[in-house]
């Protein structure tokens, strides 16, 4: 339990690394760096906070994450191949 | 402490609301708006969802062993709503687009000298 | 701990609002935008709303997300500074969300098992549902049969804003000239796309018919499906898409579930019970309720997964024509 | 008990990687290197953590889902850090060395023209 605990907070504060990696970024692409290993530790958050909570029958939102990170960033992806012609300077932030 | 953890949720809810509403009231961009929206739309959600809640409670799925459940009703409510936002917030964003197509700006105080583009 | 992760994530949901309001590119607002409902969803789990944060995660992460993305391809992506001072719009708010702050002080205490809320209505569905529905997820059952009316509703609000787009910006032929599109040059994307395409799929029809037992249902089921040819339509290009998903098909498809969810309740009309009263639809009335659930569920999630998926053609058509131009 | 201790010892052990992997978002000097520290502890941590879980279910439907979550993750992850990384490559990021060494061509060759 107790591992679970510090797992569970370990996860947290890699969290709030991410997201502060994702607010205050050198280049785009460190944003997005940071939102994708956000995602995919959230992903990991959701499984051991299921049991943590006693109840491990919930892995489906875990899985649901892990999916929705991906699709996010193959949007991402395909956004930049639109609006690379328009802005080639706005790497540098 | 227990004073802060029995409101702490609400005080965010608020704060969240007012963000949004912030957004919405002192953005010029038309999709910025529309992110404030969805930002007041979800502390809406968390309301629901923060009052649903109980403590020592579980997730209202039957399950063996356990006695007391949250409350299923706010889950339903918010349920529903989730998705009808997105509808709605595709509504949107599909009539910024075609605002973009019209006035060739979605910046609102861009728009008052092109009045007659309509 | 339940209560210490609440107040990390809630704090972190506000910092990302900070973010959002401060950032001046769209861009890392869309983003930025994207953690606030992972965060929210995350924060729905805490709170034992499994369902709910299944649908945040799928529909509001994913969808909204995509669906912002091809919006700003389409109007650019930085926002210009307005030249105006913006401090009445922060009087306004700081006066707002003051008196709000002091009136969540006469709210009843967070999680307290005597609040009004649980009173009411909410006793019966923890205690009767599992007999008289026979589920035990207790929000399907309220949501698919007690406040099934309700559900129609929304059904017919998703199908209607699929109907609004398609007005405001059309579908894409799916005949037109097969442009160069998608991420050709990605080979290792396009490998694991394809791996993990037909997973989703799988997975969309898990969700879909063990939302019963689990967290899940139709309006979840139809989002992941959808997700799944909104991968494929990204990686492949949109022409491929819309060759293998016809819109044609999407708006007719749209349209059934509807059909199939009102029709479940003209049915039950015509077998002698009320409007979507499921308890007729077999000789045991618990029998009838898991039909009828699984008929309207049915109904829902081919709605959703159209309306969402014709949306998304609808503003990935307008993307692509933008970058032949 | 024995299941529990390794169970312990691998979700420790995931929770340690996974924090360096958050700091060495930070700590390193260009992107393509926070990409090689994101992505690599990212696809570990994901592994110990999900293992160290496996051991604590009774090896039931829950252990398949965790595996599958897994498997997911492994298949996902790697792909989106490999996808980014070659996006900025064709966006023109360099990296730290490149950039350098263009400083220093660019200083030299205004030298050469003094």
């Amino acid at each position: 339990m107790l591992a679970l605990a510090a797992t569970t907070i370990a996860i947290l504060s890699v969290m709030a690394l991410a997201l502060a990696r994702a607010l205050k970024a050198d280049t785009v692409y460190d944003r997005i760096l940071g939102i994708n290993m956000f995602g995919t530790k959230t992903a990991l958050f959701i499984a051991v906070m299921g049991f943590l909570n006693g109840r491990p029958d919930f892995l489906d939102i875990a899985i649901v994450y892990a999916l929705i990170n991906f699709i996010g960033m193959i949007a991402v992806l395909r956004f930049f191949e639109y609006t690379a012609a328009d802005d080639n300077q706005s790497i540098k932030e | 402490m227990s004073f802060i953890v029995d409101y702490y949720n609400y005080w965010i809810v608020v704060f969240l609301m007012m963000a949004g509403f912030y957004i919405v009231i002192s953005a010029t961009n038309l999709v910025k708006k529309v992110v404030g929206l969805n930002i007041f739309q979800t502390s809406v959600f968390m309301m629901y969802i923060t009052m649903g809640k109980v403590s020592g409670g579980s997730a209202p799925i039957v399950a063996e062993g356990i006695t007391s459940y949250s409350n299923p009703l706010p889950h339903v409510l918010i349920l529903t709503a989730i998705v009808v936002g997105v509808a709605t917030t595709a509504v949107g964003l599909a009539l910024i687009v075609r605002i973009k197509r019209a006035y060739g700006t979605v910046e609102e105080n861009e728009f008052e000298d092109k009045e007659d583009l309509i | 701990m339940a209560e210490f992760i609440d107040l990390v994530l809630l704090g972190m949901l506000a910092i990302t609002a900070l973010g959002v309001i401060i950032l001046k590119d769209l861009f890392a607002v869309v983003m930025l935008f994207g953690i606030y409902s992972f965060l929210s969803a995350l924060i729905f789990v805490n709170l034992d709303a499994v369902d709910v944060a299944f649908t945040e995660a799928a529909v509001g992460a994913g969808i909204s997300t995509v669906l912002m993305l091809g919006t700003l391809a389409l109007t650019g992506r930085k926002e210009k500074v307005g030249s105006h001072t913006s401090w009445l719009p922060l009087v306004v708010v700081v006066i707002t969300g003051g008196a709000l702050i002091y009136g969540t002080l006469d709210m009843p205490a967070f999680g307290d098992p005597n609040n009004p809320i649980h009173q009411h209505v909410a006793p019966r569905y923890i205690e009767e549902s599992p007999k008289e529905v026979g589920l035990p997820n207790m929000v399907t059952s309220v949501l698919a049969s007690y406040r099934a009316f309700d559900t129609l509703g929304e059904t017919a609000v998703v199908f209607a804003a699929a109907i609004g787009v398609l007005s405001l910006l059309g579908l894409p032929k799916p005949d037109r000239r097969a442009v160069e599109s998608g991420l050709k040059s990605h080979l290792v994307l396009r490998v694991v796309a394809k791996l993990i395409i037909p997973l989703t799929i799988l997975f969309a029809l898990y969700v879909q018919f063990h939302g019963d037992y689990g967290p899940g249902g139709g309006f979840q089921a139809g989002v992941i499906a959808a997700a799944a040819v909104i991968l494929y339509a990204l990686v492949f290009g949109l022409p491929l898409a819309t060759h293998v998903v016809q819109p044609t098909w999407l708006k007719v498809l749209a349209a059934l579930g509807v059909l199939i969810y009102a029709g479940t309740g003209v049915a039950s009309l015509f077998l002698g019970g009320s409007f979507l009263d499921y308890n007729v639809l077999a000789s045991d009335p618990v029998a009838g309720q898991h039909i009828g659930i699984i008929v309207i569920e049915l109904g829902v999630g081919i709605t959703v997964f159209a309306a969402m998926l014709s949306i998304f053609y609808a503003f990935a058509g307008q993307a692509e024509g933008k970058n032949i131009q | 008990m024995i299941l529990e201790t390794i169970s312990t010892i691998l979700l420790l052990l995931g929770a340690f990687f996974g924090l360096t992997g958050a700091i060495g978002l930070f700590k390193f000097p260009d992107f393509f290197t926070r990409v090689h520290a994101a992505s690599v502890t990212d696809s570990i941590a994901a592994i110990l953590i999900i293992s160290g879980l496996i051991l604590r279910t009774d090896f039931d439907l829950v252990a398949a889902k965790l595996l599958f979550i897994l498997i997911f993750l492994l298949l996902t992850s790697p792909t989106a850090s490999h996808a980014l990384a070659k996006s900025a490559r064709h966006g023109g990021l360099l990296s730290l060395a490149e950039t350098r060494a263009n400083n220093q061509e660019a200083s030299s060759t205004k030298e050469g023209n003094n």
